[in-house]
């Protein structure tokens, strides 16, 4: 029997200047549905969604909501039309309460007066239905990423949405995290909520969707189901080439200890203690994959290492024997640390700069860059050029500003600048979290590439496909202690899976 | 000199008069405050118009470069007397002067000419009024605190108020002085004046611009005020007792006068008490007991005489 | 043609911002045309005028590309005027000390001085926010006025003319020996060294900032602190040498406005502006106007310049006083940065229209 | 200095320092509230002076003070509603167009006063509780309570007010939807964007609360001074924006910023007054408030963000 479908997008089309972000895109979904777009970086997903949510105003094209003609001119009128959507960013006021910004957009039953407690009690009620336990008067900032997400999802739930569009929700997610997710999501389709899902984690689009549109360069290429496809299939229709999903690791005779952590404790930004005693030894020619549940110390044993954060007293790093304990990252980066920041465009690279300038940002005081004191931009410009040749960097100039490049183009840049200084230890944070699958193809052959011309190399990541795709050793992080060192041989994902949630430490 | 006040200001108004009857020569003011500041820019423009002069004005000038620009458009356009009112326009003028030989510059508050014969100089004595204020003001307060409200430590600013402390001495008061740091700190001088009041005072004054929010406090809380530099009735006009008037028009007089004659400059002049261009002027509406008015006149009389000392 | 159309918006907007000014002197009762002329006459009409126009502008070129490193390194200086007296009092300090040596080194000597005292009272508020987390608007604004109180200290003390400490105490210093005098570049001009040294800087500056390592990383401080010190570059030092140097060049237009005067001496009137002519001020408005460009401000400086010195005539000529003057560069500025919207959508109009295929 | 430690010196000297901050205060909470919608005002000054100049011509002309505070809250809302056109819908450069908007407040300020008034004459001050027209009587006692009298009744209204207003802004930022909504477009405006706040009008309207507490600072400046004068306020309104930076975006903190700044100012009025200070050193006293400020920020300064976007223009795209 013929359904009228909640949503329908028919010949949608929206250009910025020079870049054609959605040629001619229909598609639609059901009630009850999860519907996944699938796509590379800069694909016209996002532009997409945006469009549906009054955020940006199509060329041409025509968007039906149950069956009618909808004109969604500004976020607001979208939301009275029952449309919610979790950003690919999020959309939070972090120095707000949870339930502020819920109420935010709402008008308040005291009139001038806010109601926040009008509001908690309504965020709890949504909270118990749906099993999203937040704390309404908690300040976001205080917030975990997965709670943040919940946040978002309460926002769209309490504004009664019957079309959610979740925009690359799991990017940021732990494994329980995002299984949580799910449960949650599907008991709104039960509810008879239309989901759209974006996401470049074939396993996941796999698990949830019912059914799958994959865009590529702002056109459709193609619509499949679960049932019809593999990840392979998948991977190869957004790429449009087919795509390697493990890189091919060959064996490597170990080195000596390159990167060694001894004692090492270092305090959060709270105060409390975020590592606590961390040992490891990275050796030459091997990568040692972290996995942990993020905001168990990873990220200040990342920060720690790169110069950023002090150690305790008692603690020790080094490389290469030369103690770095209390270094800046100045000394760090000439001890031969490369450093692959977590948050790209908050630590990695500056937004601003032209492409060049950021692929310049650690050695641009070289000699071989100056003409006497001044910069000898004709090398810089071979330089660069080269990088991005060699790293595939796809940018439409060396002066586009790099805020303009997509996720995957600004880490493969970073990337570039990194391995380009012939680091001895690389640290390596989320590297390609939220980059689409061909790049992190690409990351993953480099990585792999340097270790085996004898790089130590320590990666953190959330994502246990890639630690176990990549890693040669792994260790797990839990409440900021290693509880765990494993070989890569010897390593299962359900054994990490219960490390990582602090099995070990209770047994 | 033993002539009475009421003689010399006589005398002083008919060298006026007689230089004046028919000059040809044009005018030009350049002055760092407003015309209307009833304080030291305003004291300029009462004293040109009492010899019937209404020179061009270029006033609010207190950028030293916009002055220069001013005094030498003046010079170029072919005034003849150029009347440059503020000590710091001095070192622009050293350099204009020179190339205007047949302008003459008349500039002050100043002790000397910087060797320049096209350039003369005044200066205020402005320590006689002071002891006289003083005077009267520590009579006034009998014996209890007077508050004064100074800009900055320098110039005829200080000299009026060290010679308002020795007048007050001299009538058995102590001044308790505070130099805000400017000239033109508005809110500074006047919550200075309030702190005054707060403190007990018994009367007020104050010199510079800035004193008129000083002023307004010795109105507001009844207290006598002595002015100086202009006549600061407007400012305060049931309260103030009196006020140490420049009048420049004693000394300018005897420039023209020299001008009309062929001499351009390479004099300074002061005016003091005894040559009438410092005036103190009474207020008809404060009700001065007529034995302190009496002393007032002895003591200015014996400053004229040089029995006193101001500084 | 867009590029012609860019320019034409501001000019437009100032245009906009005279007529403005046109009936605010026809309300005064006086001549607009006459105000205009006399405007353009005062900054323009004579070569002595035209000198008169660069030597006023040049403390503002000198403040404005200070300006242009701070605020691309992200940082707020307000501490122009104080950090001009900081190198005036610095370097007078030096030519009274050694009245004797040659130009050749006295001069140099002198500059120096000036670079050193603003850099000192630049670096201060640098190193108070990149050390201990104090606002530099705040530090800045406070370091202005003890700045302005050292120098009334100075002058009524240590510093003072001698001539006039038994005299009529105006506080000031000597009159400099003539040895000390920036050297006129036309004889019998105002014209001096001062000009060419300003636009010197604001030339270097540009270099500094977008071809030396050290520009580089000035700017990188400024668009991103994290990605700048995760890169191995020190935020706190680049913080302290942006004001540093901001405040060197501020100490620079104090020389300029010593040793160019024709007075050839420090005096004070008890506040900053009788001596900076509020260059500290001002200077961000021209660099700001200059779009944070080192040579966009040289042209911005001097069209701030010429108001400033067409004002004075306009006042002379007109009795109007030159409040008004400043009046209209505050309308002038905000017209001007109200067009940036403006030309903003002529820009797109005009790519919308030149590309070919828009129109199906 | 034991003169300095007596009860009744110290209290008027906290006398001194209250008035003394009343104009910084209200421009300072003004500022504050735009600040949190994300926009910076350098132009403070200049609102001041074209809201003193009003309050007083008015004064001048009626001698009605309800009048001259009506006139400085429609001047600051005038320039209030040029600065939020120029920054919010036409997207300029904050810290330039507040200059404009300061050069044109100390230029136009100034033109009006010379032609339309021209010599200083003072106008009736504002009047303390116990001045009060009808209601005085019942003040008087109070003022003459040892110690307390002159530090806590010894003010005029607008003094209360602007001490009442430090809760009121707190309570209208925290407690209203209008509140929330300034601090939300104030740190992630495509946030509060995305749930239908209209970041642009919530900006607009925080411009001109705060742009008219500072045309209302400017009013209060010269009714209390009793006065007029070019460039009145010397640099005030910029000292209001940096008490914004001190009191770390709150009223409170903004308050006692105001407070710490006024109470530097009387202790060393009054230590020169009652001779502490010698004389010859009235510069180095002069400069001592400035450089207290200064180590009272080293010793206090928190390393409170401020509102992530402040001086960001906001639009979609
Ligand atoms: N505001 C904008 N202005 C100009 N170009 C834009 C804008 N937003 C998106 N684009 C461009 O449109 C194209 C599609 O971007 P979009 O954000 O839709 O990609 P996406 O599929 O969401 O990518 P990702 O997987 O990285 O999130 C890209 O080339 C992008 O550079
Ligand atoms: N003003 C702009 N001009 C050009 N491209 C833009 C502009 N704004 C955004 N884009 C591009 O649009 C695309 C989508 O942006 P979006 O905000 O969805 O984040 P993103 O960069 O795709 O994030 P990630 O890659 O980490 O998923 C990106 O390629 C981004 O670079
Ligand atoms: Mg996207
Ligand atoms: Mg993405």
């Amino acid at each position: 029997m013929e359904h009228t479908p909640l949503l329908s997008m028919h010949n949608i089309t929206k250009t910025f200047p020079g870049v054609l972000a959605n040629d001619d895109v229909s598609f639609d979904v059901r009630n009850g549905e999860v519907h996944t777009l699938l796509g590379e970086n800069g694909a016209g997903k996002s532009t997409l969604m945006k469009i549906l949510f009054g955020l940006y105003k199509p060329d041409s094209g025509e968007i039906r909501l149950r069956g009618e003609v909808a004109s969604i001119t500004s976020p607001t009128s979208a939301i009275e039309q029952r449309v919610g959507m979790v950003h690919q960013h999020f959309m939070l006021v972090p120095t707000l309460t949870v339930a502020e910004n819920v109420a935010l957009g709402l008008t308040s039953s005291r009139g001038f007066r806010t109601d926040l407690d009008v509001v908690s009690d309504r965020i709890t009620e949504i909270s118990e239905q749906y099993g999203l336990s937040v704390d309404p008067e908690i300040d976001v900032w205080k917030l975990s990423v997965g709670e943040r997400q919940r946040v978002e999802i309460i926002k769209a739930l309490y504004r009664d949405a019957e079309l959610l569009v979740l925009d690359e929700p799991t990017a940021v997610l732990t494994p329980q995290e995002v299984a949580d997710l799910f449960v949650i999501l599907r008991q709104m389709t039960d509810a008879g909520t239309g989901i759209i899902f974006i996401s470049h984690k074939l396993h996941e689009v796999l698990e949830l969707s019912d059914r799958i549109t994959v865009l590529r360069n702002g056109r459709v290429t193609g619509h499949t189901t679960p049932a019809e496809t593999s990840r392979q299939q998948l991977a190869d229709m957004m790429v449009g080439r087919e795509v390697k999903l493990a890189p091919d690791k060959p064996h490597v005779d170990l080195g000596l200890a390159r990167l060694r952590l001894r004692n090492l404790s270092v305090k959060g930004d709270r105060g409390t203690m975020a590592v606590v005693d961390a040992d490891l030894d990275v050796h030459a020619g091997e990568i040692v994959g972290i996995a942990g549940v993020s905001g168990n110390g990873q990220r200040e044993l990342a920060e720690t290492v790169a110069g950023l954060r002090p150690a305790e007293a008692g603690s020790s790093v080094s490389i290469d024997d030369v103690d770095l304990t209390t270094a800046t990252p100045a000394r760090t980066r000439a001890a031969g640390l490369s450093y692959v920041p977590e948050e790209r465009m908050k630590d990695g690279a500056v937004g601003e700069f032209q492409v060049s300038e950021n692929l310049l940002l650690i050695n641009h005081a070289e000699a071989r860059f100056r003409r006497g004191p001044l910069f000898d931009f004709a090398k810089i410009r071979d330089h660069c050029q080269e990088l991005v040749d060699q790293f595939s960097v796809k940018t439409p100039s060396l002066a586009t500003p790099t805020s303009s490049l997509s996720g995957g183009n600004i880490q493969k840049l970073i990337m570039a600048r990194e391995l380009e200084s012939k680091p001895s230890v690389i640290l390596a944070a989320q590297p390609t979290r939220g980059v689409d699958i061909g790049a992190a193809e690409y990351i993953h052959s480099q990585l792999v590439e340097q270790r085996n011309e004898g790089v130590a190399i320590l990666m953190i990541s959330e994502d246990l496909d890639e630690i176990l795709g990549l890693a040669d050793r792994i260790a797990v992080m839990f409440e900021g202690r290693i509880v765990k060192v494993v070989d890569r041989e010897n390593a299962t994902k359900e054994e990490l899976g219960l490390a990582m949630a602090g099995a070990e430490v209770d047994a | 000199g033993s002539d009475t006040v009421e003689e010399v200001t006589e005398e002083a108004a008919e060298v006026v008069d007689e230089a004046m009857a028919e000059t040809e020569l044009t005018f030009a003011l350049v002055a760092p405050s407003a015309s209307d500041d009833v304080a030291f820019t305003q004291s300029m423009v009462d004293s040109l118009g009492r010899l019937g002069i209404e020179p061009q004005i270029t006033d609010g000038t207190f950028v030293v470069e916009e002055a220069a620009a001013a005094i030498r458009g003046y010079a170029e356009d072919g005034v003849n007397v150029i009347v440059v009112h503020g000590t710091q326009y001095g070192g622009s003028l050293a350099e204009i002067a020179p190339d205007f030989p047949e302008t003459s510059f008349i500039w002050g508050t100043a002790t000397d000419t910087q060797g320049l014969d096209n350039v003369f100089a005044y200066y205020p004595e402005a320590d006689q009024g002071g002891y006289v204020n003083g005077l009267i003001a520590g009579n006034l307060a009998d014996g209890a605190t007077i508050g004064v409200v100074g800009p900055v430590e320098a110039g005829d600013a200080v000299a009026y108020i060290e010679g308002f402390a020795l007048g007050a001495a001299a009538a058995g008061s102590d001044t308790s002085i505070v130099y805000t740091g400017s000239f033109s700190d508005v809110a500074l001088a006047t919550t200075t004046a309030q702190a005054h009041v707060d403190n007990g005072v018994a009367a007020l004054t104050g010199t510079s611009q800035s004193a008129v929010g000083a002023a307004s406090i010795a109105s507001a809380n009844d207290l006598p005020w002595f002015g100086t530099q202009s006549n600061t009735e407007p400012w305060a006009s049931d309260l103030t007792v009196a006020s140490q008037v420049y009048h420049w028009d004693v000394v300018l007089a005897d420039m023209i006068e020299m001008i009309e004659g062929g001499t351009l400059g390479g004099e300074a002049m002061q005016i003091t008490l005894e040559n009438g261009g410092l005036v103190m002027e009474f207020n008809d509406g404060f009700e001065l007991d007529a034995d302190l008015k009496a002393a007032a006149d002895e003591a200015i009389a014996g400053i004229i005489a040089g029995d006193i000392a101001t500084k | 043609m867009k590029r012609l159309l860019g320019a034409s918006v501001p000019l437009g907007a100032a245009l906009l911002a005279f007529m403005f000014g046109a009936i605010m002197i026809l309300f005064l009762g006086e001549d607009p045309i006459a105000g205009l002329r006399a405007i353009i006459d005062g900054a323009f009409g004579t070569g002595d005028r035209l000198a008169a126009t660069a030597v006023r502008a040049t403390p503002l070129l000198l403040v404005g590309a200070g300006i242009t490193i701070a605020f691309r390194a992200s940082v707020i200086n307000i501490g122009g005027e104080g950090q001009i007296i900081a190198g005036a009092l610095l370097s007078t300090a030096v030519a009274l000390w050694i009245p004797g040596t040659p130009k050749v080194l006295l001069i140099p000597l002198v500059i120096l001085a000036g670079l050193v005292g603003g850099g000192i009272w630049g670096a201060i508020p640098g190193a108070l926010k990149a050390y201990a987390s104090v606002n530099e608007i705040l530090s800045t604004i406070m370091l202005n006025i003890v700045a302005i109180q050292l120098m009334n200290y100075l002058l009524r003390g240590p510093m003072i003319d001698p001539i006039e400490v038994g005299t009529s105490r105006i506080p000031q210093t000597q009159r400099l020996t003539d040895n000390a005098a920036l050297p006129t570049l036309i004889d019998g001009s105002r014209l001096h060294l001062g000009v060419p040294i300003a636009i010197l800087a604001a030339v270097l500056v540009y270099i500094m900032l977008f071809r030396t390592p050290l520009g580089f990383r000035l700017r990188a401080v400024g668009h991103n602190p994290d990605a700048a010190r995760a890169a191995g570059i020190s935020v706190e030092k680049n913080i302290v040498s942006a004001l540093g140097m901001s405040g060197a060049l501020s100490g620079l237009a104090g020389v300029v406005l010593v040793f160019g005067s024709e007075s050839l001496r420090l005096v004070t009137d008890g506040g900053s502006a009788g001596f900076t002519g509020s260059a500290g001020f001002n200077g961000i408005v021209a660099a700001l106007f200059g779009g944070l460009h080192p040579l966009w401000t040289i042209p911005s400086s001097f069209l701030f310049g010429s108001l400033l010195t067409g004002a004075t005539e306009l006042q002379r000529a007109l009795q109007i006083p030159n409040a008004l003057a400043i009046a209209l560069n505050g309308l002038i500025v905000l017209f001007v940065v109200s067009s940036d919207r403006v030309r903003a959508w002529l820009d797109r109009r005009l790519d919308k229209s030149m590309r070919p295929g828009d129109a199906a | 200095m034991s003169e300095f430690f007596t009860i009744s010196v110290l209290a008027a000297t906290l006398g001194t320092a209250i008035r003394f901050a009343v104009p910084y205060l209200l421009a300072a909470l003004g500022e504050t509230i735009g600040q949190r919608s994300g926009v910076l005002n350098l132009g403070v000054d200049g609102t001041m002076l074209l809201g003193g100049f009003g309050a007083y011509y008015a004064v001048l002309k009626t001698d009605s003070h309800s009048l001259g505070i009506l006139v400085g809250l429609g001047v600051g809302l005038l320039m209030g509603v040029v600065y939020a056109y120029v920054t919010v819908f036409l997207d300029a450069k904050q810290g330039i167009s507040g200059i404009g908007i300061y050069l044109f407040g100390l230029g136009f300020s100034d033109l009006l006063f010379q032609e339309l008034v021209g010599t200083p004459l003072p106008i009736r001050p504002l009047p303390t509780l116990d001045k009060l027209p009808v209601v005085g009587g019942l003040f008087e006692p109070l003022v003459e309570i040892e110690v307390i009298g002159p530090l806590l009744f010894d003010h005029n209204l607008l003094t209360y007010l602007a001490f009442l207003l430090v809760p009121a802004v707190t309570w209208l930022l925290m407690k209203t939807t209008f509140g929330m909504n300034v601090r939300a477009v104030g740190e992630n405006p495509q946030a509060a964007d995305s749930l239908g706040v209209s970041v642009a009008k919530t900006r607009f309207i925080a411009i001109l609360m705060g742009s008219t507490l500072a045309g209302v600072a400017g009013a209060t400046l010269s009714m209390q001074l009793a006065i007029f004068q070019h460039n009145l306020t010397n640099g005030i309104g910029f000292i209001a924006v940096a008490l914004v930076y001190f009191g770390a975006w709150r009223p409170r903190w903004v308050m006692a910023g105001a407070l710490l700044y006024g109470l530097v100012t009387a202790t060393r009025i009054r230590w020169q007054s009652l001779g502490i200070i010698p004389q010859g050193a009235s510069d180095v006293a002069a400069m001592a408030p400035a450089i207290i400020t200064i180590l009272a920020l080293v010793l206090l300064a928190s390393r409170v963000r401020g509102p992530a976007a402040l001086t960001k223009p906001f639009s979609r795209h």
